[in-house]
């Protein structure tokens, strides 16, 4: 038999070959990158607390809205640099945000259900 | 050309090795695939046996064979059983037989946590199953809508069997989830494109991802049910202001997909025997695949529809009415798709055929009633009655468990290595026709004129009388019918005519190697160059057509391991038609062991059945604190959670299987995914 | 090649062997990431629930309102401290960049570090002990949190509200702890044996694990605290 | 040849096999919309709402049907046109044909669309809000029994709906404890009852249907005796509704001035409210017995016609209970159809002795100063004010008891009174008759216990058959 690495670069030329090996890429976020996104994590969480505290923000329409959006970021930042998934193979990418998209849908689905049946018995009764 | 998988008829490896010990800590997944099939085999004639008790006393009006008790019993436990401890482990007996072989992989990805998978089944399924004997048990649907679940209007223990015993199942379900999806994604052999997968592995891909989503949302709900039973929260306590549709939502969201992570690997199955059995490709590949993730992401977006009488309020009732139609159109596509399949071919009538267009024929019928009540103001009509179970037998019985039973005709001499018996198949087949029909045809009828579901004793003069007695005798020939597969299974288990490898003339990758197959499947990982690759090498000719890559494109190495590893040969008579239906009785021939070809095999071991135990124990503990001593039930509670944390830890820090020979190439490849 | 004229056999891939994977990914990096998309249907459902019962409750107290108690005259203050939950949500935060760091140290511990700078960051036990300390901080802050809602007068069996956002943080809150487990199990080993690039893979999936934990209270933060 | 034979003869027998399904299929057809014959019928709508789902249904049958013969005939053609024949050459690799597979894409999508459009159309129409004046009816689903309210008409009674013809009836559906369906198949869909949910329904039962019957049904599971929580839904014409539910509505005695009534209704509400009365209880108990521990004296059994107190309809109204107490201001019992009257057997180990001649004024003595008040509520009767039990004021007009199960009967009424839980699985209506066993807890009743003897619940039967 070959020898491990000869079989390796044989497996890998193979894949290669196959096109898998696509998107695999790993070029990995330096520690700078991290203690940069640290940064903008703490100040979006300073930014969402001190809405939180302002009573003509929270009393305005675009309190709801901005807080989501803000988590939403949030949320993206961590996924994409923290857990590579800016970095890492589209398969993950995939695994990822395929049940996220079906959770979201569910959320939402859920809320507007429980939410219409209020209305819908205000209009009958 | 010297590498061989293994010789064309080699002698069935009798399962005699090994004895109790050795099935107890399996980790091959074709042994755990025939444990699986012989489990969901015998809940099948549990969940049968109880179907037979209702229909007893159903068979005319103001009977008394059951009690209001037993009867509720029986129902709850007959959907229970036949829904997870029957139609989904047959489904998973096909993932683990079939998925590795149609991939071209030794095995599964995490050997370990599919013996697990298999011990939470069996364990799980004797805890919910078994309390009914003692008249102890579930009895509050196998939806179970609270707030009748809650203590208050079920104080006993019934209930609570049901709670943990799913919650127990649905742990199962979804290791075995994680599994498949990673061994799909992970383990083809190299040319197993997506768009190359066999209909049943894309079909198993599909199901996997319907799962590992919905399995999460019924254990949130059980959850809470659970908690609400034993720690006395409110989420289902009308009296703090809960909201019973809540329960609803959830088990719905859970409910729906689940429908088609009961139908969706029949469907595999038919897609896999009518192109064997009508020479033919399966027609429209493409379609099927796009039609089946259709079918289960669109599964996600239809629950409300088994809740239009609960008064969501028009633009619900529309939504979800119009999302459920639209899923007839992937299905609908489907049935013409098999159809087309059979078109032009040479359609031979083996049972296993013959249950696969009786699967076509029946989910027509359960498609096109599934149709009638997707249209809400007419589902005011028909839910909750039999109108709505001749629809789900229809979908399930006609659908599921017939390409369910074709898959067993089909694959049953791959996994043993004899063929079942092709006469006592098609007495099985005949009679599960006609008695199905006769069972469930007559329900259309009852339910359109006005009977209600999941009632123990009916009225005479109401007009029920006949369409009773017809599902009565129906259910009895299916009794028997069922009778009549499992006497077969078991009289050719190890006598039957024996298979060959290919005694169909299919022409899918399983079919390449010996049956049953070796411990480690292929002596060497195949390089996959079409969808049918077997036909790719029987008949090139006809193959020209199917999108492939060329053979000899690829370097062929030499020896596997130094050992010679036996003979090709293709004896003229095993053509495909002339193979058809006969056993072919082949000379013995040697299958190299693993030892010999140096392919390391994972050890058995039999951590996963102790932590599976584990976690059976810990909720016999759960229920025993409803005593009124609580004493006992957290010292059992405490003891099954040792036996988890205890199993586990020697689980994960124990090695899968013995270093392999080039052993340096795991520092090289930390990828390897060597624990578990 | 022999003498037939039909083979028999599909033809073997050249040099494929027996740690052959089809993407080149390890197994378990897929099955971890199917078992956060599974988390995530999981954590959907608790906090749809928390949201469908946020209003619902029939008697207080409430998260964001205060309550009298019209049969004893009781007060309650609003339940919920913004504060405190502002400090463990920071907390948990930080767990994260210790645990991106960690991995960065297990993986790059084979190269040269000259600068103290270096040093540090190329410690893998200081990095984990950090996310664990980190993480059972947030522990510390949720316990805190839970016996001052029980004290306060809400616990999992007052009203809807207390049974939906104890069970919600609970659920989180167990799986912080099982995540803090595993951290001091790999701390273990990095202190027995010192984690090394071929464990980066096991480091990998725990640092996955971890962020998705923290990615959840992200979300929870927001839909249960801040939004009144 | 016989290898060619046999799978034409599968194929002739599928053949026949369809065809004998599909005459089976039209015989029975034929019948299903003759109420004679299928009373529960959901194919011959007497309601507009019926006739919208009717409608609908015509549709999703005929198309069903089509595509169910396009299919099947296909099918059947396609294993018979291409089945194995020995010495064939292997077929043609055929794999897909994109303008075939689009086609059988495109053309179930329009299928569906004729589906959709009248589909949504009734969603909207059939949910709309109901008119104002619409006569209201509450409907409140027990384990396992059927409570019907009318607060229009301060009518409480339980299984045993009356509707106008011609009327539009709004039906606002809740439950008092865990979730049932109301259904009667021969007037429109169903509708669930939710715990604190109120539902609506509503439907016009048609001109042309005036004195009949049906029987509805529970149809969401709800425990033990979910199959026998049954109810009747009579329909009359307006003018016999009006009659029915004026006398409904009067307080009820029984007509028998020689007893010694002991509890006139001395203070009987200035207007009959059937307000929210199961949040009441037992605090309504205790109030009713106050109202006869303050006025002991007040015996006299009212004459017929002379009841004093109001209703809804005042003096007009009591002299109509008066005369409806013999005339029966109920569905006429000579035209109740056979499917309306149960005939589910009693218990056969559950015995009564023979020959026992009920007392009205005893049986009403024992009703008031047992456990029947606890939960029965009877106008006309200050002690019995229960709330958990069916509202037993004019019992004796209805044809039925225990949820619909059994005729409203001597025997089954005595027999009821003595072992419910024997007669109908986990009623909360305990089980009286003395030296009986309850099924429920395996107790034997004793006087302790508050068992009856036979004589007295053959008193008991009496009473309530008086109250016509």
């Amino acid at each position: 038999m070959t020898s491990p690495e000869s079989h390796h670069g044989q497996t890998a030329a193979a894949l290669a070959a196959q096109g898998h090996l696509e998107g695999a890429v790993h070029e990995h976020p330096t520690w700078s990158t991290y203690w940069k996104v640290a940064t903008i994590l703490t100040v979006i969480t300073v930014a969402e607390v001190w809405c939180y505290y302002v009573p003509s923000f929270v009393a305005s329409v675009w309190f709801v809205p901005v807080l989501l959006a803000l988590s939403a970021l949030k949320f993206g930042i961590v996924v994409l640099f923290y857990m590579h998934l800016k970095y890492d193979h589209k398969l993950f990418r995939a695994l990822f945000t395929g049940p996220l998209i079906v959770a979201m849908f569910t959320i939402v689905a859920l809320l507007f259900l429980f939410g219409k049946v209020a209305v819908r018995l205000g209009l009958l009764s | 050309m010297a590498t061989l998988a293994a010789p064309a008829f080699a002698a069935p490896i009798e399962r005699s090795d090994g004895g109790f010990l050795s099935w107890l800590g399996t980790t091959d997944h074709k042994r755990i695939g025939y444990l699986y099939l012989f489990t969901a085999t015998g809940f099948l004639l549990w969940g049968g046996g109880e179907a037979m008790l209702m229909r007893w006393q159903l068979r005319a009006p103001n009977q008394h064979f059951l009690s209001a008790e037993q009867y509720n019993q029986l129902f709850t436990m007959h959907g229970t059983t036949m829904i997870f401890l029957v139609v989904m482990p047959l489904s998973a007996a096909f993932f683990n037989l079939l998925v590795p072989l149609q991939i071209g992989a030794r095995d599964v990805a995490f050997p370990r946590l599919n013996a697990f998978s298999y011990w939470v089944y069996l364990l799980g399924g004797l805890f919910i199953s078994v309390p009914i004997i003692f008249n102890a048990g579930p009895n509050g649907g196998w939806f179970g809508y609270a707030p009748l679940t809650t203590t208050t209007y079920s104080p006993g223990l019934n209930i609570d069997f049901w709670v943990a015993g799913l919650q127990i199942l649905g742990i199962s379900s979804l290791a075995a989830g994680f599994n498949f999806i990673t061994t799909i994604i992970n383990m083809r052999a190299p040319g197993m494109n997506l768009m190359r997968m066999p209909m049943f592995t894309w079909m198993a891909f599909v199901v996997q991802f319907l799962i590992v989503l919905a399995f999460p949302v019924i254990t949130i709900a059980l959850v809470f049910l659970l908690f609400d039973r034993f720690f006395g929260t409110n989420f289902y306590e009308i009296a703090a202001g809960a909201d019973p549709l809540l329960w609803q939502h959830l088990f719905w969201i859970f409910g729906h997909p689940e429908v088609y992570i009961l139908v969706l690997p029949a469907f595999g199955l038919v897609s896999e025997v009518l192109p064997t059995f009508s020479q033919k490709p399966l027609f429209g590949y493409p379609v099927m695949v796009y039609s089946g993730i259709l079918i289960g992401f669109l599964g996600f977006g239809v629950w409300a529809h088994h809740m239009f009488a609960v008064g969501m309020g028009p633009i619900a009732d529309t939504v979800f009415g119009v999302t459920t139609m639209l899923i007839a159109i992937p299905t609908g596509v489907k049935i013409f798709n098999w159809i087309f399949t059979m078109w032009g071919g040479s359609v031979r009538f083996t049972t296993a055929s013959m249950f696969a267009i009786g699967l076509v024929a029946m989910f027509t019928i359960g498609g096109i009633s599934g149709v009638m009540h997707s249209s809400p103001p007419a589902d005011l009509q028909q839910t909750d009655t039999y109108f709505v179970v001749a629809h789900f037998h229809y979908v399930l019985f006609g659908g599921s468990l017939m390409g369910l039973f074709a898959g067993i005709y089909y694959y049953y001499p791959k996994l043993t290595g004899h063929l079942l018996d092709e006469g006592l198949g098609k007495w099985h087949f005949w009679l599960n026709l006609i008695g199905s029909n006769l069972a469930f045809f007559p329900m259309h009828f009852s339910g359109l004129l006005g009977m209600p579901r999941r009632i123990y004793t009916y009225d005479a003069n109401q007009g029920w009388d006949t369409f009773n007695l017809l599902s009565s005798i129906g259910a009895f020939i299916v009794g028997f019918a069922t009778l009549i597969l499992v006497y077969n299974m078991l009289v050719n288990r190890k006598r039957g005519r024996l298979a060959g490898n290919n005694p169909w003339g299919a022409g899918t990758l399983e079919w390449s190697i010996p049956s049953p197959p070796p411990v480690y499947n292929f002596a060497e990982i195949p390089r996959v160059t079409s969808r049918y690759p077997v036909w790719d090498l029987t008949a090139p000719e006809l193959t020209a057509a199917v999108p492939h890559t060329l053979r000899g494109d690829e370097m062929v190495t030499a020896q596997v391991g130094g050992v010679s590893a036996g003979q090709m040969s293709v004896p003229a008579d095993r053509r495909p038609a002339a193979a058809a239906g006969a056993g072919l009785h082949a000379p013995p021939a040697r299958v190299p062991s693993a030892e010999e070809l140096g392919i390391p095999i994972p050890y058995t071991t039999t951590k996963p059945f102790f932590t599976a135990l584990g976690i059976i124990v810990m909720f016999g503990g759960l229920l025993l604190t409803r005593m009124e001593n609580k004493i006992p039930g957290w010292a059992v509670l405490a003891l099954g959670a040792a036996t988890l944390v205890g199993g586990l830890y020697w689980w994960l820090t124990s090695p899968l299987e013995p270093e392999h020979e080039h052993a340096g190439a795991h520092g090289a490849a930390p990828h390897h995914a060597h624990a578990h | 090649m022999d003498s037939f004229a039909m083979p028999d056999v599909i033809v073997p891939a050249a040099g494929v062997e027996h740690t052959y994977t089809t993407t080149g990914l390890p197994h378990r990096k897929i099955g971890i990431w199917a078992f956060i998309g599974s988390e995530c249907m999981l954590f959907a459902s608790l906090i749809s629930t928390y949201l469908i019962y946020k209003g619902r409750s029939v008697v207080g107290p409430f998260p964001h309102e205060a309550w009298t108690d019209p049969s004893t005259g009781h007060h309650f203050r609003a339940i919920l401290n913004i504060p405190v939950t502002s400090a463990s949500t920071f907390v948990l935060l930080m767990s994260s960049l210790a645990m991106v760091l960690a991995l960065a140290a297990v993986e790059n511990r084979d190269k040269p570090k000259v600068t103290m700078g270096e040093k540090i960051l190329g410690s893998s036990k200081l990095w984990l002990f950090m996310t664990a300390l980190l993480g059972t901080t947030f522990l510390g802050f949720q316990a805190f949190e839970f016996t001052s809602f029980v004290h306060e007068g809400v616990s999992i069996r007052t009203n809807l509200f207390g049974s939906s956002f104890f069970t919600l943080t609970g659920f989180h809150g167990a799986h912080v702890t099982a995540g803090v487990l595993w951290l001091c199990t790999m701390l273990a080993v990095d202190f027995k044996r010192g984690l090394g690039p071929k464990d980066a893979l096991n480091v990998d999936i725990m640092a996955l694990y971890w962020h998705f934990v923290d990615v959840v209270w992200i979300a929870i933060f927001t839909l249960v605290y801040l939004i009144r | 040849m016989p290898f060619v034979s046999r799978p034409r003869r599968r194929a002739a027998a599928a053949l026949m096999g369809a065809a004998g399904v599909a005459v089976a299929l039209g015989l029975a057809a034929c019948g299903v919309g003759d109420p004679r014959t299928y009373p529960n019928t959901t194919f011959a709508p007497h309601t507009e709402f019926g006739r919208d789902i009717d409608d609908l249904w015509n549709l999703l049958l005929y198309l069903g049907t089509a595509v169910f013969i396009f299919v099947e005939t296909l099918l059947v053609i396609t294993i018979v046109r291409f089945r194995h024949r020995p010495g064939a050459p292997r077929p043609k690799h055929v794999h897909g044909n994109t303008t075939l597979e689009i086609l059988w894409t495109v053309i179930p999508a329009v299928v569906l669309t004729i589906i959709a459009v009248p589909t949504v159309r009734t969603i909207f129409r059939t949910q709309a809000r109901a008119e104002p004046n619409a006569l209201q009816v509450e409907v409140y689903g027990h384990q396992w029994w059927w409570e019907f309210r009318y607060p229009q008409y301060g009518v409480t009674t339980a299984s045993e709906l009356y509707m106008p013809t011609g009327r539009k009836v709004n039906f606002a559906l809740r439950t008092a404890d865990v979730l049932h369906s109301f259904w009667v198949p021969e007037l429109g869909g169903k509708r669930d009852l939710i715990s604190n949910h109120v539902n609506y329904l509503w439907w016009t039962p048609a001109d042309s249907v005036a004195e009949t019957a049906w029987n509805g049904t529970c149809n969401e599971y709800c425990g033990a005796s979910h199959a026998n929580m049954r109810f009747r839904a009579f329909v009359v014409s307006p003018a016999e509704f009006e009659r029915w539910a004026r006398h409904q509505a009067a307080p009820a005695f029984f007509n028998a001035s020689a007893a010694a009534a002991p509890a006139a209704p001395a203070a009987p509400p200035a207007r009959t409210s059937f307000g929210p009365a199961p949040a009441a209880g037992p605090a309504l108990v205790r109030a009713v017995a106050n109202v006869r521990g303050a006025q002991p004296g007040k015996g006299t059994a009212p004459a017929p016609g002379e009841s004093p107190g109001g209703s809804p309809g005042g003096p007009e109204a009591m002299q109509v209970a008066a005369a409806v107490a013999d005339t029966g201001a109920v569905f006429p019992r000579d035209r109740l159809p056979s499917y309306v009257i149960p005939a589910v057997p009693t218990p056969a180990q559950l015995k009564f002795t023979p020959g026992l001649v009920g007392d009205p004024a005893r049986g009403q003595k024992i009703f008031s100063g047992g456990l029947c008040i606890g939960c029965h509520t009877i106008k006309g009767n200050p002690m019995a004010a229960g709330v958990i039990g069916p509202n037993l004021t004019h019992v004796g007009s209805r044809y039925t008891i225990a949820g619909s199960l059994y005729k409203n009967d001597t025997d089954h009424l005595r027999l009821w009174i003595k072992n419910a839980r024997l007669m109908k699985p986990g009623v909360t209506m305990p089980t009286l008759g003395m030296g009986q066993v309850d099924p429920q807890t395996g107790a034997t009743v004793t006087a302790a216990t508050g068992g009856l003897t036979d004589q007295q619940i053959a008193d008991i039967v009496a009473y309530l058959q008086a109250l016509k």
